[in-house]
């Protein structure tokens, strides 16, 4: 008797989570990963629905670029679900063909290719196919320099275009990163510490862009920076210790106890 | 004190500084602001010796360092907190910290305590390698890193780049700790204006390689500035 | 001291003077002929002559010699001329004098005789190895001696050798009763090993059916036992070879795994170590011979200051213009190693020099039944001593650390006052000190010559890479893995094979575990 | 013009590499007997140049290198080569461009060729009568035999005859244990304790080595380590002579043998004049000789006889004038140069001695005559060699043929 | 589309001065052999252009190593393996067109076979003496193993030293087992002794010339093929892979198909030089397999230049020619100090190679003049070396 009722409110559970997976792009339930014995994502749950910009803050190693490398395929959760379109178990996959679901990221410290240009960086992140076919004889090979130049001066580094990514200075590489991003143009943008090495002026400038891609796409966006969030206006989930410790919005996130206690301090 | 005096700095046939200027005395608090690629590391790299200037002079305590390997400047108190951290990311967070005892005489060679009290994370994780750590939590092992050597000049990239308010709100303090100590001359690249301007006792813009605005705290309008860093 | 001890046992044991005079005996040596020689060395033993056991004694060891005209000298162990005929001291051996040849059946005629007189020798060890040979030649005559042996015995571990070779002959006698032959087949089953079977194989021939039976028996049950025994032997062979590997690859494990030099002279610091030891033998040889066992621990040091020396001018010379580019490293240092050989090549021949071992390092031991050879146990021990040596150096002192963080970020290191330039330095000429003293020990167990590098280099840097590049205790793991698989396989595959199977297995383990045994892992790898 | 001055022979061995740890010595005799004619007023009134190459134990090197000295340096003749696979690589640069190799080394033998002269040993000459020795009472009567060599053809194809050998003498299968090991093994503490395994069966053993090069050397100090004592297992090697000794402490090594057609203890005047030579050449009285050399003086005097008696160096004339040139050997004997391309030479059995060198312990009585084919072979019992009559390095006498 | 690939892969001036040069130089070759006396100045004889055709499979193997290392970042240390088997397939060939002219006059067997007492051909020898099958075979072969060992090195995300160790043990491998008489490939004397080649005397001077140009025109269509690989966004691909392969993956690429198409058409290319190798220099055998041959070749790529393809082949050439000069002669004996000296210095002097060392220098003084006529831009410096090169 208890049992069915077990059964059943277990099923009901489970069947309400499948269909909000269902209408989410992105969801993970329950997802675990430990290095060496520490925790650093526990038991952590976020649904992100599509077209939805969400911000997330926390402590220094609360688990936020952790929970972008569960989802990029980077690291392999312990446990836990990890859902693409509602569909597609990002656990099961590598980095490459989450990439090619739509799936793209900007990292913390920006990763570009040193040896090209700038004008290459884009090129290889451009949308289109990604095989090797089309990289020899295909489609890779007909991308007009227009198509590469519009991301160069959205991101201020058309000057540049013909210098190697790694003479740029930390700031411009966060900002071609972002170009690749762009170029991308995935459905799912994981964006880690975007303007971090930015003035105040190219932090409004990066809010105003997110908030155009986010008309079209779905975005997580990982940021210290307050007033950025602020100017972001979206929803906020606050980590901690690798779980949820705070979400909701700005004002409300940012008035929780909780939260000014181990993040925002007095 | 420290004082550069009109330097030039070329990467290859690229010239990243021009005939910049700065100084630096102990007990105050020098900020260089400046957008992104306009030379700001380039400058302090000049000044720790990890990159030759083809122009000018710097001085030290009024002897010039220009010619002097980064060993020797830092043994000459001099430590930088670099941009993008630069943890030795196979050691300890122990190991890492202890690094900074090279410039040391022997019986000095222990961590301060007040860097676990500025940073009580670093306590729990001695043991962790340093490249594991995540973004914020290495940021402030450089920091801590450089206390270490208990410097007379302390350089700053961009310290608070990557951490949590919090935090920040408590490297202000300990910036302005070390400054009220006044044996120490600090120079702080800083982007979050703000921050910067809250512990300036002196500042620099940079644009393009060049001084375009500097002066005291005193003069320093943070309408004028704010232009300079408009994009 | 011990001709005296011979000499008195011979004139004990020898029958009386008989046939031939000692003359016509001595002037059988003139004919250079070893049957004579045979003849003659049976009928000085027959003579009862007091200087027939220096007689043999010499003959045995190259000291005698015949003149064109008859005459027969000999010298003792320490140089002094005697005639043979009246056994009084000369001044010195006439020149022209022939040396006597003797040949492998000679000698072992003449150890079989001498074993059964050694039996009772004053210094244990002799009459222990007396007793072995005595056994392993199994000639029925020496029962007597053996039992006279026996009944003196003193020393407990050497009279039970004594009863097993008793055991041996009586067993080869046709006319034992088959009690004695019943326990002498349980005394040799004790003994276990293969003398024993190959006494007790000697038994089943023409014995009777039980006899035969209880042999074959107690032979299988030997057998059985070696089986065991052989394996452990293997896997002790194993070690050993893991151990060479091991000192092989350690040096390399700080040039290449810590600094990240792509250091194809490796090989050449070993073989300048393997040099060292040549010439500070060369020089004891010329002037200290008597201190021959020392050499090695001259060796040592110098070695590893003469390679450490090679090694920091290779650093201050070219590798330090290349760091942060590793595989222009390759391009260099595969020159220098080019340039070293072909030095030592010019300097010392291309032809092997020798190299002694000293004492303490010749020859083996039993253990448990196991054979253990002195030389590969010190090398065992001293590979275990380098390393633990070393690894206290890096993880426990200051310029360890010092080491390590200029190898993993030198333009930060510079910044906390490390002197970059003199850790790299130093750094190098301990990888190749390092690798100049495995050249000490390799030096006893391989060739000395301008190609001994070469032969080591390979199976370095797969030691290296096996177990994890930049991780100690994964080089030494490595090597004992590899060393052990390498001889567990190759009883069953034979050498080419196992070490075939051995390379096609290490290249699926690295698909397994693509950064080694001892892979560091997270983030801080990537970094 | 100056190329009509001189008569050039090549030198090809080793300098570097693996090989010349064996092949530097030969270069350097080959120096001393050039050195010597010249002072003895040359060949057909001129000089001799020695033209000096390295082909680096690098086998398609020697091919090359081959070309190089008989194309562009016009050499008369060549001396060189260690390994087969060398003889092997140059072979058909010889019979491309019409020239003469003397090869110096034992080697395994199913060969005859027209341009090459082969001054080592063939098996017959080497390994059969070692066997032969060892089976004799004064050679200890052995009973059971270990094949121990390097995995390569010469050492393949000697234990291959052995064991022909062997079987048809009468030893059973089981007595023969064979064992091949890498190059340069180094490691060989298993095989020499599966070998005192193999000797305490109770019947007299012995070990036949044709281990090569590097090989030895760890070889025989784990010999002397376990205590192998050649009255106990008596090791006959093939591959090591003195030089290769001067490598290894010899003291636990006595008695122990080499078979070879020539030691540097041999005692003849022809030998003392050589070594007193040897060592003046080389301003170093320590400096050992060995059998290889021995060949190329055998070889280079033979050589000197045929363009002497040829009036020419024209390698066709030489190669027909040397067949039958007899010169002396080093160790009493007058080797002759037989219609096959091989010599006769003595074959000696040494024991080794505390200082390194060779106690001859046994010899045959009358020089053996070298044989191309062995007659222990399947395929090549019927081969026969003749470059005189039959003008064919492989006659098949049963089908009356000469192969390709 | 696919000729203007071409066009714009060849079109550069660095191409352009390559093939040109390599005509030239091979149709001067060849026609002085033929036409002009042997007294003559410009006279070249048989045996140099013998030795030219070795050089030229051998610049062909360097091309086919600068590919996968110089663009992909793949420190192959077993090339030499992929060189060797191509060889071997041509030498199973040869062997087979010995027939009866054997010693043994054994129709089927090779010599070497007949005195080991084999009785019938092994399976694998099968088909060698057809020429169409034995050329299949020279590219296949390789290719084949370079897939096997590719799809799971690649796959299993093997990389920098680790890869380069398990192709160093490959190669080591199979030379052990090529040693191995049992293996039926004729143990350590390998094979040699070789009579025609469809049907011409492999010694003869027409065939020689014909083999020594075919060479040229292998080195020629590999130097095309890789550069249309590498000119293509391919190429840009494999350098991205080479400076962050973890970074390419996140942009959707697949690594390892990437790595394993290059790999693959490396290794036939190797095998096809291997294979012209054989004939022009009379032997092979497993010594071909030898670690050291492997690094050599990529020392030869190191000398050039890393990264250029000419440089490698021009590499290649260098230290080749340097070996037979120096091998020769007085200097024989000190030949090792010179070419290690040579190794050192070029590293000291030239760190990016000869070709690598002298494209930077065109392209500094290109950047000059750019400089002086129009100001901004700062024109970059070589970019960082370190971190690319870490993978490795
Ligand atoms: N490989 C690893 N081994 C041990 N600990 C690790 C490893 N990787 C991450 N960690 C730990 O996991 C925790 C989460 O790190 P993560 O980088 O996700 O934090 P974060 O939220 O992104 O922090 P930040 O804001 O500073 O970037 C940190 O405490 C970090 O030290
Ligand atoms: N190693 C280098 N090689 C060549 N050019 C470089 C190098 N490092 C920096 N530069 C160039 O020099 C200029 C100044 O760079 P610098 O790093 O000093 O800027 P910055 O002010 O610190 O910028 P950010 O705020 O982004 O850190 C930039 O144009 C940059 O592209
Ligand atoms: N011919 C030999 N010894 O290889
Ligand atoms: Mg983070
Ligand atoms: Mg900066």
């Amino acid at each position: 008797m208890t049992d069915a009722l077990l059964d059943d409110a277990a099923q009901k559970e489970a069947a309400a989570r499948k269909a909000s997976a269902k209408g989410s792009v992105l969801y993970l339930d329950g997802v675990s990963v430990s290095f060496d014995g520490f925790r650093a994502l526990n038991e952590l749950s976020l649904v992100l629905a599509p077209g939805e910009m969400r911000a997330i803050i926390g402590p220094n190693g609360a688990g936020k670029t952790t929970m972008m490398d569960v989802i990029t395929g980077k690291t392999r959760p312990d446990e836990g679900e990890v859902l693409f379109d509602g569909t597609h178990d990002l656990t099961m996959l590598d980095e490459a063909e989450i990439a090619n679901l739509g799936i793209g990221r900007k990292f913390q410290k920006p990763t570009v290719f040193e040896f090209h240009t700038v004008a290459d960086n884009i090129r290889l992140a451009l949308k289109g196919p990604r095989t090797t076919r089309s990289a020899l004889f295909g489609a890779r090979n007909r991308i007009p320099d227009d198509a590469i130049d519009e991301v160069l001066s959205r991101v201020r580094l058309i000057e540049h275009r013909a210098r190697p990514a790694g003479d740029l200075s930390h700031g411009q590489k966060q900002w071609l990163e972002i170009g690749m991003l762009l170029a991308q143009d995935p459905k799912l943008l994981l964006v880690d510490e975007p303007v971090a090495g930015m003035t105040d002026a190219e932090t409004e400038d990066t809010a105003e862009l997110l908030r155009e891609i986010a008309t079209r796409h779905s975005v997580v966006v990982v940021e210290h920076d307050m007033s950025f969030v602020r100017a972001l206006g979206v929803k906020v989930t606050c980590l901690h210790e690798g779980s949820v410790l705070a979400e909701g919005r700005i004002d409300v996130v940012s008035a929780d106890e909780r939260v000014i206690e181990v993040y925002l301090g007095r | 004190m420290l004082s550069v005096e009109d330097i030039d700095l070329h990467y290859g046939a690229a010239q990243a500084l021009r005939g910049v200027s700065l100084i630096a005395e102990p007990g105050q608090v020098t900020c260089v602001l400046g957008r992104n690629g306009v030379g700001k590391t380039s400058l302090l790299r000049a000044i720790v010796g990890q990159h030759p200037i083809s122009r000018g002079r710097i001085k030290w305590n009024g002897e010039e360092i220009q010619r002097l390997s980064a060993q020797q400047r830092a043994k000459a108190g001099i430590a930088l907190v670099p941009q993008g951290r630069e943890i030795f990311p196979l050691l300890t967070v122990k190991e890492n910290l202890e690094t900074g005892f090279a410039v040391l005489p022997r019986r000095e060679r222990e961590i301060p305590g007040e860097v676990f009290d500025l940073f009580p994370v670093l306590d729990g994780m001695l043991r962790r390698r340093g490249g594991d750590l995540s973004g914020g939590q290495q940021q402030q092992l450089a920091i801590a890193r450089a206390m270490v050597m208990r410097p007379k000049l302390l350089v700053l990239d961009e310290p608070t780049e990557g951490i949590q308010p919090s935090i920040i709100k408590d490297i202000g303090r300990a910036i302005a700790y070390l400054r009220s100590k006044g044996d120490m001359a600090i120079v702080l690249v800083e982007q979050y204006f703000e921050f910067a301007r809250d512990l300036a006792d002196r500042f620099a813009v940079l644009d393009r390689g060049q001084v375009v605005l500097s002066g005291t705290r005193a003069g320093m309008v943070e309408e004028d500035v704010r232009r300079k860093l408009a994009i | 001291m011990r001709v005296f001890a011979v000499l008195a046992l011979f004139a004990a044991l020898a029958l009386p003077a008989a046939a031939a005079s000692l003359q016509e005996t001595l002037a059988r040596f003139a004919a250079n002929d070893f049957s004579e020689t045979a003849k003659a060395i049976d009928e000085i033993a027959e003579s009862g002559a007091p200087q027939a056991a220096s007689l043999i004694d010499a003959l045995l060891n190259r000291r005698l010699a015949v003149t064109p005209d008859g005459g027969v000298f000999f010298t003792d162990a320490q140089g002094r001329a005697f005639d043979a005929l009246t056994g009084s001291p000369v001044a010195a051996v006439p020149k022209g004098a022939q040396l006597v040849r003797t040949n492998n059946k000679l000698r072992g005629q003449i150890e079989n005789s001498l074993g059964t007189l050694r039996l009772q020798a004053p210094d244990p060890a002799k009459r222990r190895e007396a007793a072995e040979i005595v056994l392993r030649a199994r000639d029925v005559s020496a029962l007597p001696a053996v039992r006279t042996a026996l009944s003196r015995e003193q020393d407990p571990v050497i009279a039970k050798v004594l009863r097993e070779t008793e055991a041996a002959l009586v067993l080869s006698r046709p006319d034992a009763t088959t009690e004695q032959k019943t326990l002498a087949i349980s005394i040799l089953r004790a003994r276990s090993d293969q003398d024993a079977i190959a006494a007790l194989r000697a038994a089943t021939a023409g014995a009777p059916f039980a006899i035969a039976q209880e042999a074959r028996r107690a032979i299988v049950a030997i057998e059985k036992r070696l089986e065991v025994q052989a394996a452990m032997q293997n896997v002790w062979y194993g070690l050993s070879l893991g151990s060479v590997l091991l000192l092989a690859a350690i040096g390399l494990a700080i040039t290449f795994g810590v600094m990240g030099v792509i250091n194809m002279a490796h090989g050449e610091m070993v073989m300048l170590g393997a040099y060292t030891t040549f010439v500070v033998q060369e020089v004891f040889r010329a002037y200290a011979p008597g201190a021959f066992d020392f050499s090695l621990l001259v060796a040592l040091p110098l070695a590893f200051l003469v390679a450490g020396l090679v090694g920091i001018a290779i650093e201050r010379g070219i590798i330090r213009f290349l760091y942060g580019r590793p595989l222009e490293t390759l391009l260099a240092t595969w020159g220098v190693s080019l340039i070293l050989q072909q030095a030592v090549r010019t300097a010392f021949g291309p032809t092997n020099r020798e190299v002694g071992n000293p004492s303490f390092m010749s020859g083996a031991f039993d253990l448990w039944g196991l054979q253990i050879t002195y030389g590969r146990l010190w090398i065992v021990v001293f590979t275990l001593v380098v390393f633990a040596g070393l690894l206290l150096l890096l993880k426990a002192t200051s310029f360890g650390l010092r080491m390590r963080a200029v190898t993993q970020n030198r333009r930060m290191a510079a910044s906390m006052g490390i002197p970059t330039a003199r850790v790299d330095a130093l750094t190098f000429g301990l990888g190749s000190g390092i690798a100049g003293i495995a050249g000490v020990a390799l030096s006893q167990i391989d060739n000395v010559s301008p190609n001994l590098g070469q032969s080591y280099i390979i199976d370095s840097f797969m030691v290296v890479v096996f177990g994890g590049v930049g991780s100690l205790w994964g080089t030494f793991v490595s090597a004992f893995a590899l060393g052990i698989a390498n001889k567990l396989m190759e009883p069953v595959a034979g050498a080419v094979l196992a070490k075939i199977v051995i390379l096609v297995l290490l290249i699926l383990f690295i698909q397994k575990r693509p950064r080694g045994l001892f892979a560091l892992k997270g983030r801080a790898v990537e970094s | 013009a100056r190329a009509e001055d001189t008569i050039k022979v090549g030198i090809l061995h080793s300098l570097s590499g693996t090989m010349a740890i064996s092949e530097t010595t030969l270069k350097d005799v080959m120096l001393m007997l050039i050195e010597e004619q010249n002072k003895k007023g040359g060949l057909l009134g001129k000089k001799i140049e020695a033209v000096v190459v390295d082909p680096a134990s690098n086998w398609p090197l020697f091919a090359e290198k081959a070309r190089e000295l008989i194309a562009q340096n016009k050499v008369a003749a060549v001396f060189g080569c260690w390994t087969s696979v060398s003889r092997k690589s140059v072979l058909p640069v010889f019979k491309e461009l019409n020239s003469i190799l003397f090869y110096p080394v034992q080697y395994e033998g199913e060969e005859s060729e027209r341009n090459v002269f082969y001054t080592g040993a063939a098996p017959n000459q080497q390994a059969i009568p070692a066997v032969d020795y060892l089976m004799s009472e004064e050679g200890g009567g052995v009973k059971r035999w270990v094949l121990a060599g390097t995995d390569y053809v010469y050492p393949r194809t000697t234990n291959k005859i052995l064991e022909a050998y062997l079987l048809a003498k009468g030893v059973a299968k089981e007595d023969i244990m064979i064992n091949y090991t890498p190059f340069g093994h180094s490691d060989w503490q298993t095989i020499v304790a599966d070998i005192v395994k193999f000797g305490s069966a109770g019947k007299k053993t012995a070990v036949v080595s044709t281990i090569n090069g590097d090989a030895n050397v760890p070889f025989y100090k784990e010999l002397a380590n376990k205590g192998v004592k050649a009255t106990d297992i008596p090791v006959v090697a093939f591959s090591v002579g003195e030089e290769e000794l001067a490598g290894v402490d010899t003291k636990n090594l006595l008695g122990h043998l080499a078979a070879w057609n020539y030691f540097q203890s041999v005692d003849t005047p022809e030998n003392k004049e050589f070594i007193a030579k040897w060592h003046e050449f080389t301003k170093n009285p320590k400096r050992v000789t060995n059998d290889p050399m021995e060949a190329h003086v055998i070889g280079f005097n033979m050589w000197v006889k045929a363009v002497e008696k040829a009036g020419t160096t024209d390698p066709d004339k030489v190669i027909d004038a040397i067949i039958g040139v007899e010169v002396p050997n080093l160790t009493g004997g007058t080797s002759k140069m037989l219609p096959n391309h091989h010599i006769t030479k003595p074959v000696m059995i040494g024991e080794i001695r505390e200082d390194g060198q060779f106690d001859v312990v046994w010899q045959t009585k009358d020089l053996v005559p070298g044989d191309a084919w062995s007659d222990f072979l399947d395929g090549s019992k019927d081969l026969e060699a003749d470059w005189v009559e039959k003008k064919c390095g492989n006659f098949n006498t049963k089908t009356g043929k000469c192969g390709g | 589309m696919i000729t203007r690939m071409i066009v714009s892969a060849l079109g550069d001036r660095g191409s352009l001065v390559f093939l040109g040069l390599l005509g030239v130089a091979a149709l001067f070759v060849a026609l002085s052999n033929l036409l002009l006396p042997p007294g003559s100045a410009l006279h070249v004889p048989i045996h140099i252009v013998a030795l030219l055709g070795k050089y030229v499979c051998y610049a062909t193997l360097a091309v086919a190593l600068d590919l996968v290392w110089g663009y992909c970042g793949i420190l192959s240390l077993g090339h030499g393996a992929f060189f060797a088997l191509g060889g071997y397939a041509m030498g199973m060939y040869l062997m087979r067109q010995v027939g009866t002219r054997g010693v043994y006059a054994d129709p089927v067997l090779p010599d070497f076979m007949v005195f080991l007492n084999w009785k019938e051909l092994p399976w694998f020898w099968h088909g060698f003496d057809s020429f169409p099958f034995s050329m299949l075979m020279v590219a296949l072969v390789p290719g084949l193993l370079a897939f096997v060992f590719g799809w799971f090195a690649f796959r299993s995300r093997v990389t920098g030293v680790y890869l380069s160790i398990i192709t160093q043990a490959m190669t080591y491998a199979l030379m052990l087992a090529f040693f191995r008489n049992d293996m039926g490939f004729g143990g350590n004397n390998g094979l040699t002794d070789f009579k025609d080649i469809v049907g011409f005397n492999v010694q003869a001077q027409p065939t020689r010339i014909a083999l020594f140009l075919i060479s040229v025109a292998v080195l020629a269509l590999t130097y095309a093929v890789a550069r249309v690989l590498v000119t293509s966004t391919f190429g840009k691909v494999l350098v991205a892979i080479r400076d962050a392969e973890s970074r390419a993956r996140f942009l959707g690429y697949r690594v390892e198909s990437y790595k394993l198409v290059v790999f693959v058409v490396s290794a036939c290319m190797a095998g096809v030089a291997g294979a012209l190798y054989v004939p022009q220099v009379g032997i092979i055998n497993p010594g071909e397999f030898a670690p050291a041959n492997s690094i050599e070749a990529v020392i030869w790529v190191a000398v050039g230049g890393r990264g250029t393809l000419t440089g490698a082949a021009l590499g290649a050439v260098v230290v080749n020619a340097m070996k037979t000069t120096f091998t020769s002669g007085l200097l024989a004996p000190y030949w090792l100090f010179m070419l290690g000296g040579l190794f050192v210095l070029v590293t000291l002097a030239l760190p990016k190679g000869i070709v690598g060392t002298l494209q930077g220098w065109f392209a500094k003084r290109g950047e000059a003049k750019r400089v002086e006529t129009s100001e901004p831009s700062p024109p970059p410096e070589a970019p960082a070396a370190g971190k690319a090169e870490s993978a490795s």
